[in-house]
């Protein structure tokens, strides 16, 4: 064992426990803490309060209420920090995207594939019902997204590339509907304040006493949300596509993956 | 009906203590491993171990998106990239 | 056309997952599931079925949960306690080998369904398949002989004739 | 119990980033960053936990769709907190794209350089710039 070693786990030992006196002594102790802060306690009260009607989301599940009602400005900004993260990776390959790769591939062995198509449906059929029970349990777009993005992944390595370069799905199909997409989640806030001829609230959901536009609160028979059912749509069908097409590009093969980088190998 | 809640309490927390406890050598393996694939298998047991954790800390949102996120496609995309860089750490 | 026949059954099975998992069945959990599953069977109904007819047909089915259920009840019970008395005898009389077992059923989800029963079982694990000559290769946890008529009514006798039932 | 829950989660988050900082190879370091991200979306949700003082906790979803006062004041007393759930949710997923784009720039790197390890790429950019300007 060589002196840095012993150094580094002094250092490691000391931050933690630098790091733990504040938090006994300030924040939660030795046990957690019995009252809620006041904000947790007001949005827990008014999410699904149906005789004050003036500050409710409709939504029964106070998450997803917060997510996409009373910070929704937060997750929109969240989202496209996630759209550039993702447009960036996509850059990088940017002169071989929505090519057939020049590998075929036969994938893995039948008995495989047989058995994960089955699972591919269970997969799909999971995730779109956590994304359209996202205000009602436990889910909602980000959930539903990153469960539905396993399948095609998965996909990807059980049936070989073959399988995506060769079917309708293509690149541009899976762009396209990731746009369409997006360009939901921009317009559903936008809708009540062209609506109301701008007496709204960007990300209005329900009636104000200021503003007199409410997305329907229930849909069917159940607890709609108003517009939070549609954005977490909208969010799912972004999440999904969006891990499938990076995955896509990152899953090229190598022969093919060299190509962005031609001519760079003079400079650095 | 105090006594009931006060020993499931208890029990949550030992649980909780246990199982965040049995993370740590998963992370002192991950982050010492010479082979990257086992840093890798390593880093996913550390995450199935979280989620339990973010299960008894009441957060089921959390866990689906955990679930999915960091046991399914982070070990995926890391196994792809050692895939191509080579297991082994020089 | 085709497709649409296809669809079917793969929309019947998501529907199904759907209306399980979200737990309840009100009008809104039917009419999304109802989108949901058949945009899903459309889309994926060619990848998962081979023949819409042999997909639909009822009298499959029911060999098909009636395999499941004497599967679970009887023939997972047999090897666990074969393993158990292995397990629990001092001298542990083992003499694994890996054996070939030929096989009838000649469809992909046939075999398949073959191979993961055998799998499932404790004390044989399926580790390759040769689908032209219709051989799996298994490794057993007390290789009684490896002649390959004895290994079939050993090893694979029940789940290749269910499964030549039910798929083929 | 629960102060070793901390202190565990503290360790990790210290040893993960001694993993950032020491190792050389990227796909070490990467893989260490992921184990700092999930201690860190841990702790905050831990910041949200209460103590199970007066009753029975539950995560914060009402179950009834047609609740009564006393039904919004009980949940109101019995829910943990739900805005760290909700910023670690956004926080996971867009840390998985931010963690895609991340693997695809060591990727590139690997595939100009032929090596991950930190070390030798600097030695290799140090000798190239000695080159251009002999």
């Amino acid at each position: 064992m060589k002196l840095r070693d012993v150094l580094f786990i002094a250092l490691i030992i000391f931050v933690t426990f630098i790091l733990l006196i504040p938090t006994l002594l300030g924040s939660i102790g030795a046990t957690p803490p019995g009252d809620l802060r006041n904000i947790a306690k007001l949005y827990l009260y008014l999410t699904y309060n149906i005789f004050n009607k003036s500050f409710w989301t409709a939504s029964p599940e106070a998450v997803t209420a917060i997510v996409w009602d009373y910070r929704g400005l937060d997750t929109l900004y969240e989202t496209i920090v996630f759209y550039t993260a993702i447009i960036a990776a996509l850059m990088l390959y940017s002169e071989i995207l929505g090519q057939r790769d020049v590998v075929g591939g036969i994938g893995l062995s039948f008995i495989v594939k047989r058995g994960f198509s089955i699972a591919l449906l269970a997969i799909i059929a999971v995730g779109f019902s956590t994304v359209l029970h996202g205000m009602l349990t436990p889910g909602g777009g980000f959930q539903g997204g990153a469960i539905v993005a396993v399948a095609p992944v998965i996909a990807l390595i059980v049936f070989s590339r073959k399988l995506f370069d060769y079917s309708k799905l293509s690149y541009r199909l899976l762009v396209a509907l990731r746009s369409l997409a997006l360009t939901g989640i921009v317009l559903v806030p936008l809708i009540p304040l062209a609506l109301t001829l701008g007496n709204g609230f960007i990300f209005q959901n329900q009636v104000k006493t200021l503003a007199r536009f409410s997305y329907p609160s229930t849909i069917i028979d159940v607890p709609m949300g108003g517009s939070l059912l549609l954005l977490n749509l909208f969010e799912g069908i972004a999440v999904f596509t969006a891990f499938m097409l990076a995955f896509i590009v990152l899953l090229y093969s190598e022969d093919l993956s060299k190509k962005p980088l031609e001519g760079e190998d003079i400079g650095y | 009906m105090q006594v009931g809640i006060g020993y499931v309490e208890n029990l949550i927390f030992i649980l909780m203590g246990i199982v965040s406890l049995t993370s740590i050598p998963f992370v002192i393996l991950a982050v010492k491993s010479r082979d990257l694939l086992m840093a890798v298998i390593y880093s996913a047991v550390q995450s199935t171990l979280y989620s339990l954790l973010l299960f008894l800390l009441l957060a089921p949102d959390i866990v689906l998106v955990y679930v999915a996120v960091s046991v399914g496609l982070l070990p995926l995309l890391t196994i792809l990239l050692v895939k191509k860089v080579g297991r082994y750490e020089a | 056309m085709r497709r649409l026949l296809k669809a079917i059954a793969p929309s019947i099975f998501v529907f199904f997952i759907y209306i399980v998992y979200s737990g309840n069945i009100t009008l809104f959990d039917i009419v999304t599931g109802l989108v949901i599953a058949i945009a899903t069977g459309v889309i994926l109904g060619p990848l998962v079925v081979e023949d819409w007819k042999k997909s639909l047909s009822l009298p499959r089915f029911f060999k098909l949960v009636t395999y499941i259920a004497r599967y679970f009840l009887i023939d997972e019970v047999k090897a666990h306690w074969n393993v158990i008395k292995i397990g629990l005898n001092p001298r542990m009389p083992i003499k694994p080998g890996i054996v070939r077992v030929p096989i009838r059923s000649k469809n992909e989800y046939a075999i398949t369904l073959v191979a993961i029963s055998i799998t499932n079982t404790p004390g044989t694990v399926v580790v390759d398949v040769d689908k032209e000559r219709g051989i799996l290769y298994v490794n057993w946890i007390y290789v009684v002989n490896e002649k390959p008529d004895i290994t079939y009514k050993e090893i694979a006798e029940v789940f290749d004739r269910y499964a030549s039932k039910i798929f083929d | 119990m629960f102060l070793i829950t901390i202190a565990s989660l503290y360790l990790n988050i210290a040893i993960s980033i001694y993993g950032v900082i020491a190792k050389p190879n990227l796909v070490k370091k990467f893989i260490a960053l992921t184990i700092a991200q999930d201690s860190i979306n841990t702790v905050a949700i831990l910041m949200g936990y209460r103590v199970w003082r007066e009753a029975i906790l539950q995560p914060p979803i009402l179950l009834s769709w047609s609740p009564s006062p006393k039904d919004l004041q009980d949940f109101m007393n019995r829910a943990v907190d739900p805005l760290p759930q909700a910023l670690v949710l956004t926080a996971i997923v867009i840390g998985l794209a931010v963690n895609i784009f991340l693997v695809s720039t060591i990727l590139h790197l690997y595939r100009h350089f032929k090596t991950v390890d930190m070390d030798e790429i600097s030695k290799l950019k140090r000798g190239a710039i000695v080159e251009e300007t002999a």
